[in-house]
């Protein structure tokens, strides 16, 4: 019996020999895609997949040839142009590694719907690359560019946009998952944060763009991109963008400045910030309150102020909070006004605390939510000065 | 399919022929069937001689050159029987009449170990034993008298299992010197040894050791009735009997430890395991076993429990390389890239460019090669096989990488599954390990982790289903004995170890009553 | 009697253990949350209220006939001819549950890892070290669940601790959104799949080597296998959400893929998927057993290993044969199968305990 | 397929008759039989296109008036 079943062991693994490697695929039969770019041209679609030339990349040799390359193929749906790529490319587009999926204006104009269900559904796609919008231009111009500092444009995209919403705020960071429960949520439409090229996009191409300083081109992140479900219908500017992240409690730091009472500036650096937003029912009717506390350091003084004194600092601090207040206040009526939709996800707020009200309200939420009084409560703590106390600027006698 | 197909008695039967014939009353006849049953050998000495007051009684003493100590027979033999008689006591007078065996082995024989024999087979053995035989004219016996002492390569440092703290000496090839080193450290009355004889034709002389009251009667009884079970020409080494009375044959993780250390035996048998010793081999066999032990070292005792700890974790983390290091390897970067980082991924795949092989085949051929090369300096001297290892590792690696025949990360790869495999103290279940990874990197290829997941699987069913002399392979682990995990995956310090495990001593568990260690009072009140 | 082995009653506890985790977690949260949402963590806690209810019936049974196995005591109850149906019935109904569970297996590792692997290999490597399981006795089987547990335990513990920072606890409200129907409706898949499938263990009560101590080995097993469950349910909701959890195949997959630890410990999915693996193959090798253990006591052969090789091919045979898409089979799963299981997990163990009661009285009345 | 099939039907003959004939256990003999029997009709079915009928059709048939009913009780 013993010998019957080593027999059968080694009947199994040579099945398995002869039968296995189905899904094998060598390091170096891959196109490893690092950005995908995805543009509305007539009724299809138009894919540009970025593609790293690994030898190019990983330190050693590097040398003439660039160090990503850009496949593009035109198909009816995004499937279809990702395989028609197989007839340029001699690999087959790997898509795990997707850093950055940057969607056009025109496309988003027309809706995304579509270009998202193929990345969701694939089961090679992760969700852990970040979507934008490219900002008046078409998505495959900002996959074209090369960069310094991070030889792959596209991985750059990623640590810029991740840096950029770590320490400045205004943009934010926003992953497959994000984007479609935003999608699906009654109360709440997404918003995207916008991708342009600044300089010339010709040079932009060649390497000549990394040989000198500073680059002739380069991409910037501006801007959030307002949809209502999938539709863009409009911009935030920067200011409009750190407002919206105050709201959706995801500041990690920032810096902002306030207007000293006589006259120059001081600005602040946010350390740690937190967001409540609590709704309520009036008669039927819903308010929301949004309640920031936040830390910020001194970072900077170009003002006569005596930080010594702790009346001071509260000063400070009653401006600082004015200021965010006022522009957290100002984004909220734009974007009631203008766009009449609910990006901050008060509809998610009120269905919370209150869903049997919200099953009547949800019907025409985004007629409700332009004329929901909204209050703003800001209130900063200021624990640090930085390296020094009062600004030498206070002993500079002129 | 390789069983013996006429397990009769057919070919046994015609070698013990001579073992119940009595001997000859007439010493030239004795003396002549020794000489035609060894073939007249050049190494037997038979030295005539004639003793007595009168010299009245022929007699010759029989030994093996080489094999006997040939001053002590001069010494305590010839001279007591050549001149002592002669000048003796008259009352002790040898005459005819008396029965001059008696007479000899109470008042002449100045030896401590005497038997009678009177037939051939155990007089032959006795002989080429090493034992001098004394025949008598007129008599159909003769003496076999203790005599061995041959040339001993004494008691030297272990060269296969080393340690930096710890006793150094090691077993050598005579068992009777091997018991004696194990007495040496345990003086207890209740460590018994029983002594068998296996081996048709070579003989060899197997002691079974263990503390009586320690260990579980049954499992000596079990060893027994394996031990008697064997019927074999030959055992050259303990290596025979291990594969003659293991558990199971169809598995390739050893169900009975080996070592030379008689510390290790010694700690061993104070736990309530069975040492088999092999006269002619350093291996000393221990049962039974479980495969923890194959992960304890003896310095792990010696050292603290902290640093043993540690040390043993170190040693699961690096069989856990060893086996599935490759493996893991070409499960992810053939079937998972997805698990890569991005950066690491782009860096792999430029390692990969140009290189002809799938990674599987890459892993096959560094590994197969590593292992000649193991192999290879193992048998060479070693000052030679350090150079080969140089040239292997070296210029070998290297260049097959500068070459693109192989990528650096596969170099890599192998050589930390290597080095991993050597951290194991025991080397044959490094060997398992090593055999276990080929059919890991098999299942890796073709399942990717699932193929590895699988193969996990099914090396821990086998496990689970192993046992050594009647007990789990897997304990304390499966069955789980909360109190034996003392001494598993963590060494607890020394006061908390205080039972046997319960699986191998079923009773007598109790080891040790002392408490840990207290801070002294301070009483100088700083 | 084919078997002559006894487990401690700690391995019986880690095998109910095993068994109740089996693959409730990896479909079981999306099962779930599709009817009751937010709320899918109340539903848990119901399905463990009934199942350790259950579990309690279940001794109950078991301690009628504390010698014979179910199919055995099923016999004793009900008569020769019933009984035999009812048996095959009940052995019907775990060679279904094992079909099933292996066609899970395979479509979890084929379309979240290997898609282009054929699943039916990927199966038939499955079945391969079930049968070297089931051939080497339950005894083997108990043991390697106890080898196996700290390692689903401790990957449990990772993936929880590691997601905890993610953890939204708005997303468990509005608590009772839509009233309590859709969270019963939700309970009863919960019920349903880890509870009720272990009835099967009744078949192997009486080769637990203290019988006395079986309810309460029984009932910690449970409770500690729910325990992660519901853990593994919130965790869920917390971290993606009730309609993410509902839209995914697999949640507990798409929750292993979240994790990430400053961006050198991520995207090892793959490794805790695997993880997983491991309690569904505990759960098809202890059906497999069962099923092959219970046909031989019913035809009264003289051990059950002879059965295992054809039922592993009947097995591979039918695996492509019950799920002709997978559709059709998330259907048949979520919304007919629990009715199955409540059949037996349920109603036959009631059925036995009245059938005994009113044999019993009906006897000692005329005695 | 087909001849993988009967490959893997001889390879379990000949790990279990032998034993099973050496003992003369009759009765299992015949169990293992018809069971491997009833495999193999149903793989040469499949290998070769037949329809089976899907046991889990059954069970929908048998548990669909319950399911509809606790659908339409607990919405």
């Amino acid at each position: 019996m013993k010998r019957k079943g080593l027999l059968l062991c080694i009947f199994i693994i040579l099945l398995i020999f002869v039968t296995g490697c189905w899904n094998r695929r060598e390091l170096n039969d891959l196109a490893i895609a690092v950005g995908i770019a995805i543009d509305k041209s007539g009724n299809q679609y138009k894919v540009s997949a970025q593609v790293v030339e690994p030898g190019e990349v990983s330190g050693k040799k590097g040398g003439s040839v660039a160090p990503v390359t850009l496949y593009q193929a035109t198909g009816d749906t995004i499937l279809e142009a990702l395989r028609q790529m197989t007839t340029i490319s001699p690999r087959k587009i790997y898509l795990a590694h997707i850093r950055i999926l940057v969607l056009s204006e025109s496309l988003a104009r027309e809706g995304i719907r579509d270009s998202l269900d193929l990345m969701s559904r694939e089961p090679e796609t992760r969700n852990d690359y970040f979507i934008v919008v490219a900002k008046q231009a078409t998505a495959e111009d900002m996959l074209k560019i090369l960069t310094n500092l991070e030889k792959v444009p596209s991985i750059r995209l990623f640590s810029t946009l991740e840096t950029s919403a770590k320490q400045w705020a205004p943009t934010t960071t926003v992953n497959l998952d994000k984007l479609i429960s935003e999608l699906v949520s009654e109360g709440r439409h997404p918003v995207l944060t916008g991708l342009n090229v600044i300089g010339d996009k010709k040079i932009g191409e060649s390497k000549k763009n990394v040989e000198t300083v500073p680059s002739p081109a380069d991409m910037q992140y501006s801007g959030l991109a307002v949809f209502r479900k999938d539709k863009l219908i409009g911009w935030l500017s920067d200011e409009e963008g750190k407002a919206y992240n105050y709201i959706d409690n995801n500041i990690k730091s920032t810096v902002g400045h306030v207007n000293c009472p006589d006259g120059g500036k001081l600005s602040l650096k946010v350390i740690r910030s937190n967001t409540k937003v609590k709704g309520s029912l009036r008669d039927e009717h819903p308010r929301i309150t949004i309640e920031v506390q936040s830390e910020a350091n001194v970072g900077e003084v170009q003002c006569h102020l005596d930080l010594t004194k702790t009346e001071t600092i509260a000063e400070v601090e009653k401006l600082a909070d004015r200021k965010t207040e006022e522009f957290i206040e100002k984004t909220i009526k734009k974007v009631q006004q203008e766009y009449k939709i609910d990006i901050f996800g008060f509809g998610e707020v009120i269905r919370r605390s209150y869903p049997k009200a919200w099953k009547k309200l949800k019907k025409n939420w985004d007629q409700t939510f332009v004329n929901i009084p909204v209050n703003v409560k800001v209130t900063h703590k200021i624990p640090y000065l930085g390296k020094i106390s009062n600004s030498f600027l206070e002993d500079m006698k002129e | 399919m390789f069983k013996n197909p006429s397990l009769g008695n057919s070919d046994s039967s015609k070698e013990p022929e001579q073992t119940k014939v009595p001997l000859t009353i007439n010493l030239q006849e004795n003396l002549q069937h020794i000489n035609n049953s060894l073939g007249n050998s050049s190494d037997i000495v038979i030295r005539e001689i004639q003793i007595g007051s009168e010299r009245q009684i022929k007699a010759a003493i029989i030994f093996t050159d080489g094999l006997a100590d040939s001053k002590s027979i001069q010494n305590f033999i010839m001279e007591s029987l050549m001149l002592n008689i002669a000048n003796a006591d008259p009352n002790h007078l040898i005459t005819s009449q008396e029965d001059i065996f008696q007479v000899l082995k109470d008042h002449f024989l100045t030896a401590g170990d005497i038997k009678d024999v009177t037939e051939w087979g155990p007089l032959l053995t006795s002989l080429l034993s090493g034992d001098a035989i004394l025949l008598l004219e007129g008599y159909s016996k003769g003496f076999s008298i203790g005599m061995r002492g041959w040339k001993d390569r004494g008691v030297t440092e272990t060269t296969t299992e080393t340690v930096i703290r710890g006793p150094k000496e090691g077993f050598t090839e005579s068992l009777r010197t091997n018991t004696a080193l194990i007495r040496r450290k345990i003086k207890d009355p209740n460590l018994w040894l029983e002594t068998k004889e296996i081996g048709r034709v070579t003989k060899t002389d197997v002691a079974i050791m263990y503390i009586k009251g320690i260990v579980s009667d049954d499992i000596v009884k079990e060893v027994h009735a394996r031990l008697d079970r064997i019927n074999i020409d030959g055992i050259l080494e303990s290596g025979y009997i291990e594969e003659l009375i293991h558990d199971e044959t169809y598995t390739p993780f050893p169900t009975i430890y080996h070592t030379e250390r008689p510390d290790i035996i010694a700690a061993d048998l104070l736990e309530g395991k069975v040492a088999i010793l092999v006269d002619g081999t350093p291996m000393v066999l221990v049962v039974p076993i479980v495969l923890i032990s194959f992960f304890q070292a003896a310095e792990d005792y010696y050292q603290r429990a902290d640093i043993s700890t540690l040390i043993r974790i170190l040693r699961f983390i690096s069989v856990f390389i060893s086996l599935l290091g490759p493996a893991l390897y070409i499960a992810i970067t053939t079937f998972h890239q997805e698990m890569l980082p991005t950066q690491l991924l782009i860096n792999l795949a430029a390692q990969r460019e140009g290189v002809p092989f799938p990674a599987f085949i890459e892993a096959l051929m560094m590994e197969v090669s590593f292992e000649i090369l193991r192999e290879a300096s193992l048998r060479l001297p070693k000052a030679i096989a350090q150079s080969i290892s140089i040239v292997g590792t070296l210029v070998i690696g290297s260049a097959a990488v500068e070459a693109g025949f192989i990528s650096a990360a596969m170099v890599i790869v192998v050589a930390i599954t290597a080095i991993s495999s050597f951290v194991l103290p025991a080397y044959n279940m490094a060997m398992t390990i090593r055999m276990l990874r080929f059919l890991m990197m098999g299942l890796a290829a073709s399942f990717g982790l699932y193929g590895i997941i699988i193969g996990v699987i099914a090396i821990v069913l086998h496990l689970c289903s192993l046992r050594s002399f009647g007990v789990p392979y897997m304990s304390p682990l499966a069955p789980f004995i909360l109190e034996d995990q003392k001494d598993t995956l963590f060494r607890m310090p020394r006061w908390a170890m205080f039972s046997r495990p319960r699986m191998i001593s079923k009773n007598n568990i109790i080891r040790e009553q002392s408490t840990p260690p207290e801070k002294p009072q301070d009483n100088t009140g700083g | 009697m084919p078997e002559n082995v006894k487990i401690s009653i700690r391995q019986f506890t880690v095998l109910v253990m095993l068994i109740t985790i089996g693959d409730s977690i990896l479909v079981l949260p999306s099962i779930a949350a599709f009817e009751a949402k937010q709320d899918v963590w109340i539903s848990g806690l119901i399905g463990l209220a009934v199942g350790l209810l259950a579990v309690y019936i279940f001794s109950m049974v078991g301690k009628l006939y504390p010698h014979l196995t179910l199919v055995q005591s099923i016999q004793e109850i009900f008569g020769k001819w019933f009984g035999t149906f009812v048996s095959l019935m009940f052995l019907f109904y775990t060679f279904l549950s094992v079909v099933a569970h292996t066609r899970e297996t395979g479509d979890f590792v084929t379309s979240v890892m290997m898609q282009e692997t054929p699943t039916q290999a990927i199966q038939i490597l499955f079945v391969c070290i079930v049968i070297m399981a089931v051939r080497l006795g339950l005894e083997v089987i108990a043991r390697t669940g106890e080898i196996f547990l700290p390692w689903i335990i401790f990957f449990f513990l990772i993936l929880v601790i590691l997601l905890s920072p993610q953890a939204e606890f708005e997303k468990l409200q509005p608590i009772l959104e839509n009233g309590i129907k859709p969270v019963l409706h939700g309970s009863l898949s919960c019920i349903a799949f880890p509870f009720m499938e272990l009835v099967v263990f009744l078949m192997i009560f009486p080769y637990v080597n203290q019988p006395q101590q079986i309810r309460k080995g029984f009932l910690q097993g449970v409770l500690l296998g729910g325990i992660v469950l519901i853990i593994i349910i919130t965790v869920s909701i917390l971290v993606l959400g009730p309609d993410h959890t509902a839209r995914s195949m697999y949640p507990t997959y798409s929750l292993a893929r979240r994790v990430t630890v400053g961006r050198f410990f991520e995207r090892v999915e793959a490794m805790l998927a695997l993880m997983w693996t491991l309690t569904i193959f505990m759960k098809v090798t202890l059906y497999f057993y069962i099923f092959n253990l219970g046909l031989a006591q019913l035809l009264k052969l003289k051990g059950y290993r002879m059965l295992t090789l054809p039922v592993g091919l009947l097995l591979i045979v039918l695996t492509p044969v019950i799920s002709p898409s997978i559709t059709y089979f998330n259907k048949v799963i979520s919304k007919y199968w629990p009715y199955f299981d409540l059949t037996y997990g349920l109603l036959l163990p009631l059925l036995l305990l009245a059938v005994y009661f009113v044999r019993t009285k009906f006897k000692r009345s005329t005695n | 397929m087909l001849t993988g099939m009967l490959f893997i039907v001889a390879i379990i003959i000949a790990i279990e008759v032998p034993p099973l004939w050496r003992k003369k256990l009759k009765k299992e003999l015949w169990a293992f039989s018809l069971l491997l029997l009833f495999g193999t009709i149903l793989g040469l079915a499949q290998a070769l296109e037949f329809k089976i009928p899907n046991p889990l059709d059954w069970v929908i048939s048998v548990y669909k008036p319950v399911s509809d009913l606790m659908d339409v009780w607990l919405k």
